[in-house]
């Protein structure tokens, strides 16, 4: 009991240094790196809790993907990260105030809802061997939540679809093989008849 | 389950879905040459779904993640048709810029899809992904001209404050989830019934956050302004209208069938939000100097006027209802004849470039004119009969303070669209206008049409529509 | 002592917290402020997962899983609109974003 | 004097089944239609196409029709008198009707009317006549004429009124009809001042009148006097909620009633508009200012006897203002220099005899001095109207003198006159000018009632106010026709040194405007006698002035008065006051009316023929007596102060401050105000920073869950 | 009763709008350059609609019949929910309707040459105004009511900005947002009275007995609504600033027509629905009645604009009538019904008045003019004629309207009486100064002599405001005995449940 103590403490107190400094980094580079610290440490919480395919979803899907992606588009855009720092004292006290009351009640909260609600006095999902994490979840994915896992691949078309619109762009002046169009040329589209008059020319 | 049930009950979606997946790959192949076939299979899709949905069984399915039930079909044939109209004035708009690409009318679709399945949502998972769906399509339409720098602000900003309204959403969800031990919203209504608690009501309150932002009710108001200014004007045209109804459907859905036990809790904070969301709308309005701002805050009075609808309880569904189905045509309107007009190739988004319309454009001008006292809520135009219902079922609901106020808070904003019949009528012009675009122009007269006299017969069909359809709803 | 459901949910708290102070105090860089949503998002999904175990049901992993899902193509959307505002302006400052106001 | 005995007063007042008829149900009918008639429809032809047909013609319509109607007066009148008729009403269109407040257009017939008809008809036509030559010069005259038959109509209606409705529509019909001839010459502004003074300040007394026409109608539940007057008795001792407090019912009602004769007979308080509505042409004044309309007040109250017989205050009230107005204008009258202005006064003064007449219970001798009155004033009037015609529009009695040369006509006439208004007679027998009969009468029936305050009070200033009447008149024939010719050299300057003092007109400067119009004979200076249209009424009102009282003496307040008056006059159970009268002992009591008034005479001679340089010194003097006096006792400059100012400063006060400042300011404008102010501050905080936004959602959420939290816990 | 054509009422209120689409349809089907053609049709057509109209209301009037207190020419049809759509008239509305008719073909004629741009809109405009005007007093249900009452605000609106004076954006403004500030309350009372009542008939909800506790509420919600229409002091204000600057036709309509609309709400909602409220607010309305006839007489005497004097004097005006209607007795109410309609014809004609001298030398100053009587003596008859009757000379309609309802007023408090009657003094100050300012005096201003007296146009448009006024002056039983059926029983009704 105490390892999973010192475990869930170790875990907990990283995942919120980590995203504390995932705010307050000067670098945005940084703060990229500490969320990943962040991701991985609660990937960890996650199995204390007994979700294991969670815990490796998030390791591989945020860490390996999004994080990376946030890694790579803080590397692309060229910006200037010296300024960052400025202006954050400003609203902190104002910030910290509010931010210390919705603290207060959501701890609150979740004390009343631990004691009173639908879980109060449950322990943990105990690991079975018969009935594994990853085996529950996709039974019930595919069955219960059939719909809505197809509507989540909407969800992801309609990202793709997004990330494409906004982003993609042919450039006109860099030129590209169009194999397409190259086999698709014919005679016509190259070549074009035009009587002239002698001595006038073609004029455009 | 049975799955052929399940998915009859779903055809609109499915309908929706194949074509846009269907569509997606035409387009694909056509390239951006093609969005004029894109956007009319596109509009083929969603009147087939609309038809589908109107002449749709009731019911449940997907172990109740999907429900059937008037107001679901109600909302999603005024949606899709929304649609339709949207994907005609955004065609004409691309056109016009010389930006034409198919995924338009392809997102258009998509974002139906997920006010569909918001407006069906039987569940907390259902709600949460069909609001990301519906508002990832709306945050890259927002940013949709992207060398445009105000839309990609206005994409930036709507996709930020977003992302936090669905991150509350979610919070609130969670320990809704924690309380009750089920995300399905019978289930917790059977929890929330023996067991009144903060926790439930705090994930209620985070709920509730999440979804006024979505219709933009005050304080989570402040991107609307932005983001209709700077949003290509078809898609603000779309998200001042669908999107609030299907969302306003889901908070009527949430707090009906899941919360009915904690009314006395969610009535005050809806009204705080109606409240103050109509006096942030009459009064933002006054110092509006562009059209679209000036309309972003028209819909957040008017959606403070909706919410009292909700806050009325199951009595206020039919007038919900109604008051989307005429808000919508207005909204649609308006946003056509701002579309129509341009001078010397430059739109005109600026109110005071509207003076002396009526020396240049006399149609569009009468059409503007009652437009806008419709949303003003002048008799017998739509808006009006739009207000009389929300305010009719705050009264019946015995919230007639709010219905007074917010019948006060009315007249502040009336002066702002008076502003703009008097610039048009009074006002000398400030010169000719370009020959407006016929699909907008036509879609503005059109919804000026019905803004009056065709709402008079329609409200006669419709009304008992509106009233049969929300029998049975939240049970 | 053992580690009961209120230390899942206080440690979500937190970070719930910081994820919305990350978002209005910082005031330089949007991608922050994108980073932010993710540790919102993350404290959700230890709500639902510490939930899910307690409950014994599954049905929290699952959403955990959706909102993981979402939360993925909420960072490319994000990210894309990042990347077209920056063509447009240059720079990710916050407080570029300002063109449109009042 | 008079010594026939009065029969036996009815007490009881209960009518014989008075009849009602419809105009054309039978002769007489028909004929008293077409006197109240005749004079609207020749207004009508002469307003309407005056232009059209010419001067000559709207005369000769108008006051064709008036003598039709005056001939039809006198007919009803002798028939009524001698001819045993017996009272009828004609109705003619129902008016008002709701509830019990039901009114009709009606002709009433009875004593009171059918004489009020032959004075209104008589002077009427024979002003109508006197005008022809009066107004030869001035270019629209149709519209004089048609006023004038309108004036007429509409006392016409007045008297013939068989309830308060139509009472109303006469009364304020007369003060339309004066309002337009006063303002006649409506580009001087003094007139169309002096207009609207007349009319406002009758409107105050209509204000009462309007008043007391509630109160009956509340207390009585019907406006009709024949249904009215039976109920009074019973009523007697009720009272009254007003304003708040309680009064004895009847006595407030006639209180408020009486108010509107004060306005239209000029009384005490409101009586500033009389002499200025001099403004207004000469046959004007004698029509309107001083033979009928102003009467009009006096016919009220004794139409109205049998209400003031049960209010015993509001008859004293009556008295004591009849009896102040009598000797406040007569006081006023012998400083005057306007030869009108002094007949004005005088009309004031005689209309207080009236009054307290009636205030004392002599209704009978109140009408008969009316009736007498009404021939020597408007003989006084127009000879005046002969006199300013033959000096060419002069007024000032300082720059005339010696006229009787000039004038003989005038002279004849006007001195009778001045001998009728006097009253001089012969006493203890039947031989006297008309106002010998009357006044005597009046003055006689205060001294009966000498034993309670308001009897003595109204004897004495009914004294005094003989011995000022005398004096005045009397002097007014010296400036006028005796003397030194003051108007050889004088009468170019057209500023007369008159001491200014006048707030509310200033006539001088005003004349020469009216010199300016009538200015076609400005060559020739010297007095001419007037046209024969002119002498001709004269002659015939001053043969009234002469004989009228001989004659109705007996009729009016005499020995056949009861059988005269009929049901039209009431008299309470305990009044006694006609029978009284005629038996009164103390004989100084009959014999100082006629003193006094040689006294007053006497003085006059003295001062303005034997010694005409004393009073000049004494104006001159400028003594605060004199100039008390000179200055009506400052009743103009006072409601100049007061009320005009305060009109108008409250005016201005509730327009731009109350109104503006604010209403307006703290409605409709305020609101806008405070709107766009919060707006402007509600907009400042869209400041477009994205963290600003998001922010505010925070608050949103905090806020909502700290007021959820608290409210749940 | 059946009568002679059926759906009288539906035919009588639609036809200005229908002569309204005939204009519309002929100025979309013209060519830009046909401006005087477009014009010209447009004031013929919308002359004989108004004429038309004007005689369907005389066939109505002549239909009616005067012993029956309720309602006739009734049209019912459903509508939705519980509102219907259903007309008819009684003795009190059906005068109105004919005032409203009777009127408007003078405000046509009166802007016959006034008007010289953007004709066909203007008459558009009025005979929108119409239809709208006439509906409000033919609804029998509620909502249809509102939104006829309601609906006259937009062609008011236009008519004062586009064709107004200087200051005609404040003004109408002000207007459109006082009125609608107050309607706004109203439309909350309905909607809680069709929440409550379960329907929206006036005939049934005049029936419905209304919980004694909410009637305050309910009362003052019409009462704020009515009380800007009419207007009441101290909400009075836009009427001055709509009045000087709309144009001369729409004074007209405002004093004549607009105004009353509030006085009929009073009649129609405020009395019989909410007796017991009545009662209790009566001191209030009467207080504020009192205060309205003096004070704004005060403030005419003062005015310096010719038309803001007589809107003074509206609205001093109106004060007898809600005086009158709450004073809660048959002489109190039909007073104030017959005032209303005599002010329709006095103050409509003051204004038209005032309309021939702005034509002519385009200012409203009294300061100008001066002696005009001597220049214009058919136009110096016909303004003194209206002056007297706005003063309440008896003889003209003015004067059976106040002392009518002045009566009525004496019955509930002799204070109201007397504050009020003392009114009738200040009425005859200012009007009569004004008078005297323009019309007396010698002819100071050169300018005045250019122009020529009435036109025979605008004599014909007095003719019949003249013969009006004089004609219900002398005869105000023309207007009494149809409206008293209907009055007793409203009156009746009221003192029935407040006695008891």
């Amino acid at each position: 009991m105490t390892l999973i103590a010192i475990a869930f403490y170790l875990m907990a107190a990283v995942t919120c240094i980590s995203g504390l400094l995932v705010i307050t980094a000067k670098n945005p580079v940084h703060s990229v790196l500490w969320l990943i610290l962040a991701f991985f440490s609660a990937a960890g919480l996650f199995i204390l809790l007994g979700a294991e395919f969670l815990a490796m979803l998030l390791v591989v899907v945020y860490v390996g993907a999004v994080a990376v992606l946030f890694l790579f588009v803080v590397m692309m855009l060229d910006v200037d990260f010296v300024k960052l720092r400025q202006g954050f004292a400003n609203y902190l006290p104002i910030g910290i105030a509010v931010g210390a009351v919705l603290l207060f009640e959501l701890i609150m909260v979740s004390v009343a809802v631990a004691q009173k609600g639908a879980a109060a006095g449950n322990e943990p999902q105990a690991f079975t061997a018969n009935e594994s994490n990853i085996r529950m979840i996709g039974h019930a994915l595919y069955s219960t939540y059939i719909y809505l896992f197809e509507a989540a691949g909407f969800v992801l078309l309609v990202a793709m679809v997004g990330a494409i619109v906004l982003t993609l762009r042919t450039r006109p002046n860099v030129k590209r093989q169009d194999i397409f169009s190259q086999v698709t040329r014919r005679r016509d589209d190259a070549v074009e008849i035009v009587p002239a008059k002698s001595g006038e020319g073609i004029s455009e | 389950m049975d799955f052929n049930l399940a998915l009859n009950l779903a055809l609109p979606e499915a309908i929706l879905a194949i074509s846009s997946l269907l569509i997606l790959v035409f387009g694909a192949f056509r390239g951006d040459k093609g969005m004029t076939s894109v956007s009319a299979l596109c509009g083929a899709a969603l009147i087939g779904a609309a038809f589908a949905a109107a002449f749709s069984h009731q019911g449940s399915a997907f172990s109740g993640s999907f429900i059937v039930d008037g107001v679901a079909l109600f909302a999603k044939v005024a949606i899709y048709v929304a649609a339709v109209f949207v994907i005609v004035l955004g065609q004409g708009y691309f056109d016009r810029l010389g930006a034409r690409r198919f995924e338009f009318p392809i997102i258009i679709l998509l974002a139906a899809l997920g006010m569909s399945m918001m407006v069906s949502a039987g569940d907390l998972i259902a709600l949460y992904v069909g609001l990301e769906l519906q508002s990832l399509a709306l945050y890259v339409l927002a940013a949709f001209r992207r060398d445009d720098a105000k839309s990609s602000e206005a994409g930036l900003k709507y996709f930020v404050l977003g992302a936090l309204s669905s991150g509350l959403l979610l919070y609130g969800a969670s320990l809704i989830y924690g309380f009750a031990g089920s995300m399905n919203f019978h289930v917790i209504a059977e929890t929330a019934t023996t067991n009144l608690n903060v926790g439930l009501v705090f994930g209620l309150v985070f709920l509730i956050c999440g979804l006024a932002f979505k219709v933009s009710a005050a304080p989570f108001h402040m991107w609307t302004p932005d983001v209709y200014e700077g949003a290509p004007t078809p898609v603000v045209a779309f998200a001042a209208g669908a999107p609030k109804f299907a969302a306003m459907v889901l908070f009527a859905r949430v707090l009906q069938t899941g919360f009915e036990a904690q009314a006395d809790q969610w009535r005050q904070v809806i009204l705080v939000l109606s409240v103050l969301s109509f006096l942030v709308g009459g009064l933002g309005g006054l110092m509006q100097k562009d059209i679209k701002r000036l309309l972003a805050y028209s819909s957040i009075a008017n959606m403070g006027y909706a919410l009292l609808a909700v806050a009325a309880g199951l009595g206020g569904i039919p007038s919900l209802l109604m008051f989307f189905v005429l808000y919508m045509v207005d909204t649609l309107g308006l946003f056509s004849a701002q579309m129509s007009l341009s001078r010397k190739g430059e739109p005109v988004t600026r109110i005071d470039s509207l003076a002396g319309l009526s020396k240049t454009n006399m149609p569009l001008t009468i059409a503007i004119t009652i437009l806008a006292l419709s949303v003003l809520g002048m008799p017998p135009f739509g808006g009006f009969w739009a207000k009389y219902f929300v305010f009719g079922a705050a009264i019946s609901a015995g919230l007639w303070p709010f219905a007074a106020a917010g019948l006060v808070a009315s007249v502040i904003s009336a002066f702002y669209y008076l502003r703009i019949i008097k610039l048009m009528w009074f006002d000398a012009s400030g010169g000719e206008m370009d020959k407006s675009p016929r699909e907008a122009k036509w879609i503005a007269y059109a919804a000026a049409a019905f803004s009056f006299p065709v709402v008079i017969a329609f409200l006669i069909f419709v009304y008992p529509l509106a009233q049969t359809a929300a029998q049975g709803f939240g049970s | 002592m053992t580690i009961g459901l209120v230390h899942y949910l206080s440690v979500s708290a937190i970070l719930f917290t910081i994820g919305t102070l990350g978002i209005f105090l910082n005031r330089r860089n949007v991608i922050i402020i994108l980073m932010s949503i993710e540790l919102i998002l993350l404290a959700v999904n230890i709500n639902f997962v510490a939930f899910s175990s307690y409950l014994h049901n599954v049905e929290g992993q699952i959403m955990a899983m959706f909102v993981l899902t979402v939360a993925a193509a909420e960072a490319a959307v994000g990210l894309a609109i990042l990347v077209t505002f920056f063509r447009n302006r240059g720079d990710i400052a916050v407080d570029d974003a300002s063109m449109m106001k009042g | 004097m008079l010594t026939a005995h009065v029969a036996e007063t009815a007490h009881s007042l209960a009518p014989a089944a008075h009849a009602v008829l419809s105009p054309l149900s039978s002769g007489m009918a028909t004929l008293v239609t077409l006197c109240v008639f005749a004079p609207i429809v020749g207004a009508a032809i002469a307003g309407f196409f005056g232009r059209r047909i010419g001067n000559i013609p709207s005369q000769f319509i108008t006051t064709g029709l008036l003598f039709v109607a005056c001939a039809c007066g006198w007919y009803t009148f002798i028939q009524h008198t001698w001819g045993g008729m017996a009272d009828f009403t004609v109705q003619i269109l129902p008016f008002i009707n709701i509830d019990g407040f039901q009114s009709a257009w009606s002709i009433r017939i009875d004593a009171l009317s059918s004489t009020m008809l032959i004075v209104v008809t008589t002077v009427s036509s024979l002003v109508h006549l006197y005008s022809w030559g009066y107004m030869a010069e001035d270019p629209s005259r149709p519209r004089f004429f048609s006023y004038l038959s309108l004036f007429t109509f509409a006392m016409l209606m007045l008297v013939t009124a068989a309830d308060f409705m139509q009472l109303f529509f006469g009364w304020e019909g007369v003060g339309l009809a004066s309002y337009l001839l006063i303002g006649f010459w409506f580009h001087k502004d003094s007139a169309s001042s002096a207009a609207i003074k007349a009319f406002v300040v009758n409107r105050v007394g209509d204000f009462g009148f309007a008043l007391g026409i509630m109160t009956v109608y509340w207390q009585f539940g019907t406006i009709n006097f024949h249904e009215l007057f039976p109920m009074i008795a019973s009523h007697q001792g009720q009272t009254w909620e007003f304003l708040g407090q309680t009064f004895s019912a009847l006595d407030l009602a006639a209180f408020l009633l009486f108010i509107g004769a004060m306005g239209k007979s000029a009384q005490f308080f409101l009586h500033t508009w009389l002499p200025d509505a001099m403004e207004g042409p000469t046959p004007v004044s004698a029509l309107i200012h001083a033979a009928t309309m102003v009467t009009a007040g006096v016919y009220m109250v004794c139409l109205l006897s049998p209400l003031f017989e049960y209010a015993p205050v509001a008859k004293m009230i009556v008295a004591y203002v009849g009896a102040i107005t009598a000797i406040f204008a007569a006081s006023i009258g012998f400083t005057q220099n306007d030869i009108k202005r002094v007949i004005a006064y005088s009309t004031c003064s005689q209309l207080g005899y009236m009054f307290f007449a009636a205030g004392v219970g002599a209704y009978q001798a109140a009408m008969f001095h009316l009736f007498t009155h009404a021939f020597f004033k408007a003989l006084l009037f127009l000879g005046a109207g002969s006199v300013i015609h033959g000096m060419h529009h002069e007024q000032d009695m300082r720059k005339m003198g010696g006229l009787w040369k000039y004038l003989p006509v005038t002279y004849a006439v006007m001195t009778i006159g001045t001998i009728a208004i006097t009253g001089l007679g012969i006493p203890f027998t039947e031989i006297g000018f008309a106002g010998f009969f009357s006044k005597d009468a009046i003055i006689e029936a205060a001294w009966t009632q000498h034993n309670t305050p308001q009897g003595m009070f109204a004897f004495i200033m009914g004294i005094a106010a003989a011995l000022l009447t005398s004096f005045y008149s009397w002097r007014l024939v010296a400036m006028t026709f005796h003397g030194k010719k003051h108007w050889e050299h004088a009468h170019d300057d057209h500023h007369h040194d008159v001491p200014h003092g006048h707030a509310s007109s200033e006539p001088d400067a005003d004349h020469a405007h009216a010199h300016d119009d009538h200015g076609h004979h400005g060559h020739d200076h010297t007095p001419h006698e007037s046209p024969w249209v002119m002498l001709t009424p004269l002659v015939v009102l001053a043969f009234g002035a002469v004989f009228a009282g001989l004659i109705f003496a007996p009729y009016f307040i005499g020995e056949k008065a009861h059988e005269f008056w009929g049901h039209a006059i009431f008299t309470g159970p305990h009044n006694e006051v006609l029978h009284e009268m005629h038996h009164i002992t103390e004989t100084w009591v009959k014999l100082l009316p006629l003193i006094v008034t040689l006294l007053g005479m006497a003085l006059a001679w003295y001062y303005y023929i034997l010694r005409p340089n004393l009073p000049k010194k004494m104006a001159a003097n400028d003594g605060p007596v004199y100039n008390f006096l000179y200055h009506k006792w400052y009743f103009d400059e006072i409601y100049q102060a007061t009320f005009v100012r305060m009109t108008k400063i409250l005016g201005d006060f509730f327009w731009k401050v109350l109104d503006i400042k604010i209403i307006d300011n703290l409605g409709p404008n305020g609101a806008a105000w405070s709107a766009l102010k919060s707006a402007k501050n509600l907009v400042k905080t869209q400041t477009g920073y994205v963290y600003h936004y998001a922010f505010a959602m925070f608050l949103g959420v905090v806020g909502l869950l700290t007021y959820v939290f608290w409210m749940v816990r | 009763m059946t009568p002679a054509i059926p759906n009288l009422l539906s035919i009588i209120t639609f036809a200005p709008l229908f002569g309204a689409l005939v204009i519309t349809v002929l100025r979309f089907m013209a060519r830009k350059d046909d401006e005087a053609i477009i014009a010209k049709n447009a004031k013929w057509i919308s002359l004989w609609t108004t004429l038309i109209t004007l005689a369907l209301s005389v066939v109505m009037l002549a239909g009616f019949n005067r012993a029956n207190p309720g309602y006739q020419f009734e049209e019912h049809y459903s509508w939705f929910g519980p509102i219907s759509y259903h007309m008819g008239v009684d003795g009190i509305s059906i005068l109105f309707v004919a005032l409203t008719a009777f009127l408007m073909p003078l405000c046509i004629l009166a802007s016959w040459d006034s008007i010289k741009e953007r004709i066909a809109e203007y008459m558009i405009a009025f005979l929108l105004l119409e239809t709208l005007v006439i509906g409000v007093f033919t609804s029998l249900d509620m909502f249809l009511f509102y939104i006829f009452f309601e609906g006259g605000l937009v062609p008011m609106f236009l008519i004062i900005g586009i064709w107004g004076g200087k200051d005609r954006i404040y003004a109408s403004y002000k207007f459109f947002l006082y009125t609608l500030l107050g309607s706004v309350l109203m439309l909350a009372a309905m909607l809680y009275m069709v929440n409550v009542a379960g329907t929206a008939d006036i005939p049934l909800l005049t029936k419905f007995a209304f919980a004694r506790e909410v009637q305050p509420f309910l009362w003052f919600a019409f009462f704020a609504s009515f009380a800007v229409k009419m207007p009441m002091w101290p909400v009075h204000t836009w009427l001055p600033d709509a009045h000087v600057q709309a144009p001369t036709a729409g004074s007209v309509m405002l004093a004549g027509i607009l105004l009353k609309l509030g006085g009929y709400g009073f009649i129609r909602f405020n009395l019989p629905m909410f007796p017991y409220a009545s009662e209790m607010f009566a001191p209030l309305v009467m207080a504020l009645s009192v205060i309205a006839v003096v004070v704004t007489s005060l403030i005419a005497f003062r005015q310096t604009d010719i038309k803001k004097l007589i809107a003074y004097s509206s609205v001093a005006h109106m004060g007898f009538v809600t005086m009158g209607i709450f004073a809660g007795n048959k002489l109190g109410v039909e007073g104030a019904v017959f005032q209303m309609i005599s002010h329709g014809l006095i103050s409509g004609a003051l204004f038209l008045c005032v309309g021939v001298v702005y034509d002519r030398w385009h200012t409203r100053e009294i300061a100008f003019y001066g002696g005009v009587t001597k220049l214009m003596p058919h136009y110096a008859f016909v303004f003194l004629l209206f002056t007297m009757a706005n003063v309440g000379l008896p003889g003209t309609s003015g004067f059976i309207g106040e002392i009518t309802s002045l009566t009525g007023a004496y019955k509930w408090g002799t204070w109201v009486a007397f504050v009020a009657t003392s009114g009738v003094i200040f009425s005859a100050v200012y009007a009569l100064t004004l008078f005297k300012r323009v019309m007396f005096g010698e002819v100071v201003n050169d300018e005045l002599k250019k122009y020529p007296d009435l036109s025979v146009r605008e004599i014909i448009i007095f003719t019949p405001l003249i013969i009006g006024t004089i004609a219900l002056g002398i005869y105000p039983a023309f207007v009494f005995n149809i409206t008293t059926a209907s009055v007793d029983q409203v009156v009746a009704t009221y003192q029935a449940i407040i006695g008891g």
